[in-house]
């Protein structure tokens, strides 16, 4: 099964819709160790993907994603605007003119956006960030694929490894970002953060789901 | 929510729309994307200042454009890092070719969000410097962690770099002048109360009647510890010890005091603050030479004090004294 | 009662002895009775003006004394006049032989406590001229009431007539300079939240979270009329339009718009306020020439805020332009 | 019956234990209709007048009463204080130098009281002030002197009248004074300045009560 521009779209209006029904949860997840405004963030930020998102439909799937870099880094602010603008950066860079792609690449595109995050934040694993749900979400996802699950598979095991993820948050000591001006008190709470990227694999989860 | 606004997300926008046009002949306003600039920028041959951060903390950053202090200011939403391009663009409007320096605190969204604009700049062969100010002793630091927030030093730096900008020190110059300030810096706050960001509509913290927060972040964000209200005297022991002992302050040293309000907290509580901290840094052979007590760098309408320390030399001195016409601070002009 | 203080009793005291410390260079604390004084007291051949009330509006008064404005301020307890002997003591210290003007706001118990310490001193043959600012649209007027409160004006009347004193005026010109500014300013406020005076420990009125109260008083008294909390505009267009109509300001007219924060709002509502304030004028065609927006005269931390417009002509704009160098205001100097 | 030195004092003992009694109360009666701190401006000016006491033990009713209006004039502010201060500056002046008085010599002084409040207030009945206790009070002495009451008989009539006069106060509209500000909002409200009026009345019966 082969991924098309028009899967992208409706990836990013899943996600867009996932972020806006969980902004209160999110942003009170963010009041608890951080300001309180990372659902409002992500919500400014993928509002602004969809008030554009017409003029994306025939494009290629590099320019899409660069386009909604573009739009993240302007309009989320914050750490995660700089942080999600990267990662859609990065993905997009290998992909620039495909209209068409399979699960090979996206993994790179995923590898790549993760990589932009940790060029952007330089954080790692057990820091109690995104990178806590992505890291482990795109391990799984590329063991599935070595071991020939379908697409379908190896994006449940991705969200599920995500999942997982995001809740090993709970006990960790936040040591980058706002929570970790908390230091002990950090710990016990979920981040925001890495819970905004688990919504967004559910949203290709479910994107996959509903093609076949 | 008790604000006196219209909806929440016009808020920052009306807000710097009034700026400008109450203070039209000191600064001008630009929309898309949204930054405050100097009326007569660009400065020629003059390094250009600009700071920037998420809103409701005003009088900061945007009160601060003008003659000896910002060239530009971006706010972001409330309590939200500003994006890159409102930096880049204010950058290219204020550049008056001897670069740029960005005064940044240190959030780890401000610190990436100027990263990125600082980059975009570079490209273009502008000379930047990024400057991060972290100040706020209530943050243990480290070398693997996120260190310490930006807060009341924030505003002297800019009032200093600003003065020595126009004094004509060059970019590498300013860079270190900012580093000094920022290295003699030492702030700490905290509040009775917390504040309501406009979009999340409720307090950002619950604070029992008789409880305060000690060593509160400037956005609601919580502080060190939560204990039962105590009296000024006492308040102002703590935040004044944690402060002299980090640097740590010695007999015979000349300090700066800055006595802020987090917004809420009247100047008549500010005075009894001063008033303590004048005597324990007089008991302490610590000299106050120059001093800052208003509100300058808030939390909304949260109420709270906070306290920044300055070491001064002479030019330190000559700089915090020399003229400044903004908004919101003002003198010698 | 949440409150950075030591007692209850001591807040007043203490809070001036910091203002004295903090601004040594421009003012002095004098402790039985209490008053507050310019360094240079007195200046020869100027006439010395005295202003005073309740404490809990700072910065007024005690932060308008110095250069260019007030000779002298008489801080009462929190909300309550000051006694005749502060004003006898403080006209005393800082007459310069030129008459003593008194600008007092129209409370019955300032107005008495003022006429009083007027009969005193006229009774040792100093000139004194008692002119009172009630500037309030809030308040019916009527010849059989006490009139209107005197509120926003009082800072304006303050500096306008300080720089009058400095350029020479005498006192029967800078008395009724004082009545024309007075009769060409109208204020108005509204509040969101009560204020607590310490002595009492709890709030003055209650309001219900959706609430607001509309023609407040200054010391927490309620005012015309009790409403839902409506939009910064609506609120906005309340205040300005009974304001205009009162004097009535008329197209082609030059104002001073003052947009006054009664403590505990932020300065970015300020903003919002003020943006309305000059798209409502502006629609009118009256002409803001001069602008304040801040904290200027409070309710200690009670949230809300009030507008009051000012007349203009060249000599009021003037003397607005002239240098000022106090604890709260400054500009040219 | 004579009224001597020593009584004043004992009144002015009574009278500041009545209005500490009475400063929540007083200030709850100012908050509704004023700025909240009538009891604790008068308990300030007469807790003051305690202070010195002992040194006025031996002066004469005028030099006593004199120097409880300096005291009251210096530590009260707001209103009442030019008001209660002049009014006993205004009743200490046929008084000095005299260490007993009748009841006729404390009409007149009473009477020269209100004189002062009314000189320095501009205020008659009728405008919810302490006027509308002071003035009823002061014609009920008056009739019960004339138709020949004992002292205690008299200031009995006088304190009922006064009482009657606070009620009074309820249902009129200020038109003086800071409660005046309200407009019709002041109806319904009982005046602080009256209320404080009876209280001080009341100790001078209880004083003479004591006596006899
Ligand atoms: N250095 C970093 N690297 C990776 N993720 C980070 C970093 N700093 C913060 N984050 C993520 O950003 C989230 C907070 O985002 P947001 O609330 O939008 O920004 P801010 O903290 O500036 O208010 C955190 O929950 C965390 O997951
Ligand atoms: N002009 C006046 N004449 C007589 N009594 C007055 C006058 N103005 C005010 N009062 C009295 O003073 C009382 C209020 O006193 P207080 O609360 O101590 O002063 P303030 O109103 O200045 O706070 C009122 O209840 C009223 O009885
Ligand atoms: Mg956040
Ligand atoms: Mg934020
Ligand atoms: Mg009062
Ligand atoms: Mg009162």
């Amino acid at each position: 099964m082969m991924i098309n521009n028009q899967d992208v779209i409706k990836f990013l209006e899943k996600a867009a819709g996932k972020i806006k029904e969980n902004k209160e949860f999110l942003t009170q997840l963010d009041s608890a160790i951080g300001d309180g405004d990372h659902g409002i963030n992500m919500d400014r930020g993928f509002s602004k993907i969809m008030s554009s998102i017409d003029t994306l439909r025939d494009k290629d799937i590099g320019t899409i994603l660069r386009t909604c870099s573009m739009a993240l880094i302007s309009t989320v602010g914050g750490a995660s605007g700089p942080l999600y603008g990267t990662a859609f950066l990065y993905a997009s860079k290998s992909l620039n003119g495909k209209f068409e792609i399979d699960m090979n690449e996206l993994l790179e595109a995923l590898k790549a956006a993760l990589e932009g995050i940790q060029m952007r934040g330089k954080a790692t694993e057990g820091e109690k960030t995104m990178i806590d749900a992505i890291a482990p979400a795109l391990r799984a996802f590329e063991e599935k694929l070595k071991s020939g699950g379908t697409p379908v598979e190896i994006l449940e095991a991705t969200v599920a490894a995500a999942k997982k993820g995001v809740e090993n948050t709970v006990p960790m000591k936040a040591t980058k970002g706002r929570a970790s001006y908390l230091g002990d008190r950090s710990i016990g709470h979920q981040d925001p953060g890495a819970t905004s990227s688990y919504l967004i694999f559910e949203a290709m989860l479910e994107t996959l789901k509903e093609k076949v | 929510m008790k604000k006196i606004i219209n909806k929440p997300e016009d808020v920052v926008k009306e807000s710097v729309e009034g700026l400008g046009l109450a203070w039209s002949e000191i600064v001008k306003v630009n929309y898309e994307p949204m930054f405050v600039y100097r009326a007569d920028a660009p400065v020629n041959n003059k390094v250009a200042i600009i700071s920037g951060g998420g809103s409701g903390h005003e009088p900061m950053h945007a009160g601060f454009v003008g003659y000896g202090m910002l060239d530009a200011a971006c706010p972001g939403e409330v309590f939200t890092s500003p994006t890159p391009d409102q930096m880049y663009e204010a950058a290219k409007k204020v550049h008056g070719g001897a670069g740029i320096l960005f005064i940044v605190k240190n959030y780890s969204g401000d610190v990436m969000n100027f990263e990125m604009a600082a980059d975009m700049l570079k490209a273009e062969g502008i000379d930047v410097e990024n400057v991060i100010i972290d100040d706020d002793v209530a943050v243990k630091d480290s070398l693997y962690t996120q260190g310490r927030r930006g807060v009341g030093t924030t505003v002297l730096a800019e009032k200093i770099c600003g003065a020595a900008a126009e004094k004509g020190y060059d970019l590498k110059k300013l860079a270190e002048l900012c580093k000094k300030v920022n290295g003699w810096g030492r702030s700490m706050g905290m509040a009775l109360t917390p504040c309501t960001v406009p979009a999340a509509g409720k307090p950002t913290f619950e604070l029992a009647e008789d409880e305060m927060e000690i060593g509160i972040g400037i956005h609601g964000e919580p502080g060190r510890e939560r204990m039962k209200i105590k009296s000024a005297d006492e308040i102002t022991e703590m935040l004044a010890e944690a402060i002299i002992e980090d640097l740590p302050f010695k007999e015979g040293d000349e300090v700066l005091a800055f006595v802020n309000s987090m917004g809420g907290t009247p100047e008549i509580e500010l005075y009894i603050v001063y008033r303590k901290l004048y005597k324990i840094l007089e008991s302490k052979g610590i000299k106050i030479a120059r001093k800052l007590v208003g509100r300058y760098i808030t939390s909304l309408e949260m109420q709270g004090v906070s306290i920044t320390l300055l070491k001064l030399d002479d030019e330190l001195k000559e700089l915090w004294d020399a003229p400044v016409k903004t908004p919101a601070l003002r003198w010698g002009i």
